[in-house]
């Protein structure tokens, strides 16, 4: 599958909740290529300043209207670069990059926390119509804004809050051991902060689960040219988290 | 004059030879920005382009620095991949053989821990399919107690005999910037029998989070590239081009058509496109379609009209 | 604790000494891109910055370079003013006594062509109302054969104890960043007696116009300064820090407080602002003021709390 | 009269010829202050790249709206960085800056090349209701737009066009030598390109006619700090074309 660079025409760039958009990108070539797991490379501006692309996983791609939407936080000067943008604009992206998800198993659990929740959501469309669970987290209520989004695709949504301000209070690992001792899960997919990963990964080991976990690292190249982002593996190999993933067996780069 | 023969003019109008390496443009890839080469390949005809240098190889292989390795500053970046590099024996096994299938001259970027072993890969990569090597003297050199080999003359030129001794194909050496007088460790490398010389590697930088009171990078420091550093490079390949006479690799910096053109005009007689790889992946191709059409546009028939033609 | 002690303590916050000088903030302004001060008078109240380091100043008038004189480049800029000033004489005639009217330390920055000249200038600077005197030794050096004095150890030091014998005043050292081992240099200033150390001056660079082929300033090559380099800035100050025990007046490429806070964390106990003054008029100001914002917000009672807290 | 630096909020910003702009900046501070010669120091990109301001001269002021006007032509990175702004933009000014034009002397002529119509068109504002003859030279007849502009303000206009596209073939020093043989003036103005300048003052000169030149130079600080802009005066001394000039009498800085 090439990868390609095209000039996305913005369809829209909206606020879906407090410093969080969704882009919508018209880029029928990526598109029509994307797999759940994969990302683009943005290259914000047309400056030197911010200089790198942004990687921003694909949280969808329709392949009929030929877009692909992202749905990032604006954390920084590229992002907020990013934000900026509106329909009239076009933004170059490269794309598709990396490996997605491994589509196996028939009783998928999803656990996605903060902005990990992005790729987990193509993610889940691809998985319909298996009866998905999920546990999504977040700090909190505003940033849970993915209740909604995931909810027409998901059997069952389990939510926590840092704060308690929506669904249980306390973080995805907390609700996971009763989850896992009562359903029959086949496959784990997990995206977020590196802790959460961990967490899920020992306890996934525990019940014997296969797990797929979705990395992120800093990028210069996204093709596998640069070496910024690779990241050791248990088989004494270095990974690139930008071509060998973002998303990887757990026991290929879990400890 | 028929379609093919003016497509051929404008071909020729670019080749040139650089140490005895024939290519089809002056603009060849930085070592350790385009991978091997076919990292690249969706982006880019392999055989299209000048040259490929590859990573920067060791004996053994290296997993490279530990913690964040690259930083984004103002017009520039700065990395610290250690030289994460399969090492020799593998790139000979496993990567020379696909790179085989292009037609385009492949160039490997050495690094050694002493003189020997600089030497020693020199000899391993003295077979069919590589057309060049590249020296890499900025690396910390343990046998010199830290001192870099690219920071001080005599040592330099040691290398540069030893490799030479080992190897029949060209040598390139590449200089570091970090130096007080690049000149005379230009003058050093072309005496000790470099054939070409590459211009410049990194500058040394550091940036802090401010948040976090740490360095940004695991490594504390790194190298800068990228726009930000490209009138200190054009100024080095200006002043290194009135004292040697082998052929200068002009890069740092170079995004544009227009860039490599300033390093042409100052002395290089072909240049290499490394940060713009991450920016533009098609970089290395648009910079020779550029050079292409502005010589053209100014009424030359080649390239070489350019090199070093700066007007003082 | 009433407004006013509210106030000053917050004044209190940001009161640095650097060589015996104090300063209300730890923001100075750059040599040569501030002018004598009095030219930003309408931006910024002058009485509350750190100190006015002047334009360079020799001991005869100097016209400065021919030709153009700046250019711009990715996130930086070339200058090649060459040191135009009118000479230490009419500076203390006439320059001097208005700025005596603001309540701000006035440091001048002194250039020779010889350590004869450095000594003479201090001692003709040796005045009241003169706060202490920066050595730029990175201009060329007539009687050393055109190595400037700040790019080898041994004429550092003397220049720097000629001026030490000439003046009670604190002696700050400027070094250039032109060169291979920048520890080296300020252990050797420091060791000639050098009260504190300014890191860093500009890196060598050149620009050419590819439509006319030729350079695009007058004098050919340039010093780089601007965002461009703080990367290679903060890690010269980064690096001296660990070897001097003299402070260090860190800058290069500072626009913003968080620019001025790595530099601090670094090791710089001041900091100074060059090119962004020509960005943001008020930008010696407006960096102190974030200074004191980040100071407050992070639970610190004092600037000094930041300096050299770099976690490695 | 003190500097200022301000954010000027964009009324307008249209083409008014191939490659050239015109626009309004609502800066009520700075519309106060200029006189005819002076100028602004725009920050065209709140950017690293293009970093340092861009210089133009202002065009109009008007005090009661609050606005100042420049013409700028866009001829490089930055002019296109301003060129792309809009009337929801602002931008960031230094301004007044510079010394203005010596509004002395009944029978003005004023002599301008190109871009160098754009200070004089706010002199010729001043100027009025004085009787005053205009030279305008540029290479061909889309570069004189200028004359639209001028023509309510003055009494007689020359134009000279490189091609002969308009008005008489040629350049303004051309038509010169007639104008002072017949003409009783008492002052000329003059700004545009150098070459054009110093055959002007060497005519003034000849008939013994004060005169006023606007010179351009690169400039940093723009407010005398950085001396990237000085120039050569006739007494020895060097001369800022940002605080002592633009304008300058000829015999201070022409040969
Ligand atoms: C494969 C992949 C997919 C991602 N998908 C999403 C997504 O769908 N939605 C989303 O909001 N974010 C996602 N991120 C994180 C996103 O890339 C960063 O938030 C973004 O690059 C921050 O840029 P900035 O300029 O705003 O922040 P700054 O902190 O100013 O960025 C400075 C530099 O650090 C890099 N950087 C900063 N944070 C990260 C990070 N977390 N991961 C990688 N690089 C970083 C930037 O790319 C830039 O080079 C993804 C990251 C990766 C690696
Ligand atoms: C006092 C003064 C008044 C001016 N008034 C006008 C005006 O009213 N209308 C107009 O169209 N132009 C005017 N100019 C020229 C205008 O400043 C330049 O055209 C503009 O700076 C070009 O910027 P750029 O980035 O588009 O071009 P680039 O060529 O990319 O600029 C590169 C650098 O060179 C500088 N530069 C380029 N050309 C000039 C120039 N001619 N003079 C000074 N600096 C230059 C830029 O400021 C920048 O720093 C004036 C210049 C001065 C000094
Ligand atoms: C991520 C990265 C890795 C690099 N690795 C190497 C290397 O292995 N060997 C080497 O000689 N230079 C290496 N360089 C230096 C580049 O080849 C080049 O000299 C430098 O980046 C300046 O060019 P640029 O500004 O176009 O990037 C590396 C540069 C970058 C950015
Ligand atoms: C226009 C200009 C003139 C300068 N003149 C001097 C000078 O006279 N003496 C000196 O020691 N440094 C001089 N410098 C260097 C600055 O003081 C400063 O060290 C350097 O620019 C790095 O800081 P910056 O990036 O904040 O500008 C000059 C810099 C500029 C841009
Ligand atoms: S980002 Fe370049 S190798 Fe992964
Ligand atoms: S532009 Fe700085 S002195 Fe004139």
């Amino acid at each position: 599958m090439p990868k390609m660079v095209v000039d996305g025409r913005i369809v829209s760039n909206t606020e879906i909740s407090v410093n969080v958009k969704e882009l919508v990108l018209y880029a029928p070539e990526i598109a029509a290529q994307a797999v759940p797991g994969q990302f683009l490379h943005v290259r914000v501006a047309n400056s030197y300043h911010p200089l790198l692309r942004r990687p921003l996983s694909i949280s969808s791609a329709d392949n009929i209207a030929g877009t692909v939407r992202t749905i990032y936080r604006v954390v920084g000067q590229g992002t907020a670069c990013l934000a900026a943008l509106s329909s009239k604009d076009s933004v170059n992206c490269m794309g598709p990059l990396g490996n997605g998800f491994a589509i196996h198993g028939q009783r998928p659990l999803l656990v996605g926390g903060g902005m990990g929740l992005a790729p987990l959501m193509f993610l889940a469309g691809a998985l319909c119509p298996r009866p998905i669970e999920i546990v999504m987290g977040g700090r909190t209520k505003e940033e849970m804004f993915w209740k909604d989004m995931f909810h027409v695709m998901c059997n069952t949504i389990h939510v926590t809050t840092d704060d308690g301000t929506l669904g249980s209070r306390g973080v995805t690992l907390d609700v996971l051991p009763d989850l896992l001792k009562n359903g029959a899960f086949d496959m784990i997919y997990t995206c977020g902060p590196r802790v959460m990963m961990e967490g899920i990964v020992k306890l996934a080991k525990e019940y014997d689960i296969p797990c797929q976990v979705s990395l992120e690292d800093y990028m210069a190249c996204g093709i596998g040219g640069c070496l910024s982002c690779t990241c050791a593996g248990n088989d004494g190999s270095r990974k690139k988290v930008c071509t060998e993933g973002p998303v990887f067996w757990a026991q290929e780069v879990m400890p | 004059m028929s379609v093919e023969d003016g497509k051929s003019n404008q071909q020729e109008m670019l080749s040139v030879t650089i140490a005895g390496i024939k290519m089809k443009t002056p603009v060849m890839t930085a070592s350790g920005t385009f991978g091997f080469g076919l990292e690249y390949k969706d982006f880019v005809d392999l055989n299209k382009i000048g040259a490929v240098v590859v990573k920067g190889t060791t004996l053994l292989p290296r997993s490279g620095n530990k913690g964040r390795r690259i930083a984004e500053t103002p017009a520039g970046m700065l990395n610290s991949i250690g030289l994460e590099n399969p090492g020799v024996d593998e790139f000979l096994a496993t990567i020379l053989p696909r790179l085989g299938e292009y037609d385009v001259p492949i160039i490997v970027n050495i690094s050694g821990n002493t003189v020997e072993e600089y030497g020693e890969l020199a000899a391993r990569l003295n077979v069919a399919g590589v057309a060049g090597v590249e020296l890499n003297i900025s690396c910390p050199n343990v046998k010199e107690g830290g001192i870099a080999f690219g920071t001080n003359c005599a040592s330099a030129s040691s290398v540069v005999r030893q490799v030479k001794n080992n190897t029949n194909l060209p040598v390139i050496v590449k200089l570091s910037p970090n130096v007080t007088d690049i000149v005379a460790m230009a003058q050093a490398v072309e005496e000790a029998g470099a054939d070409a010389i590459s211009l410049i590697n990194t500058l040394l930088g550091m940036s802090i989070d401010i948040h976090k009171w740490r360095p940004v990078l695991g490594n504390v420091v790194g190298g800068l590239s990228g726009p930000a550093v490209k009138p200190i490079a054009v100024r080095m390949v200006w002043q290194v081009a009135q004292a040697v006479q082998v052929p200068i690799i002009g890069m740092g910096g170079i995004v544009t058509a227009e860039d490599a053109i300033e390093f042409m005009l100052a002395g290089a007689s072909a240049v290499a496109v490394g940060t713009a790889n991450f920016i533009n992946p098609c970089a290395v191709q648009s910079v020779a379609d550029g050079i292409k059409d502005y010589v053209r546009q100014s009424g030359l028939s080649h390239v070489k009209e350019l090199v070093g033609k700066v007007n003082i």
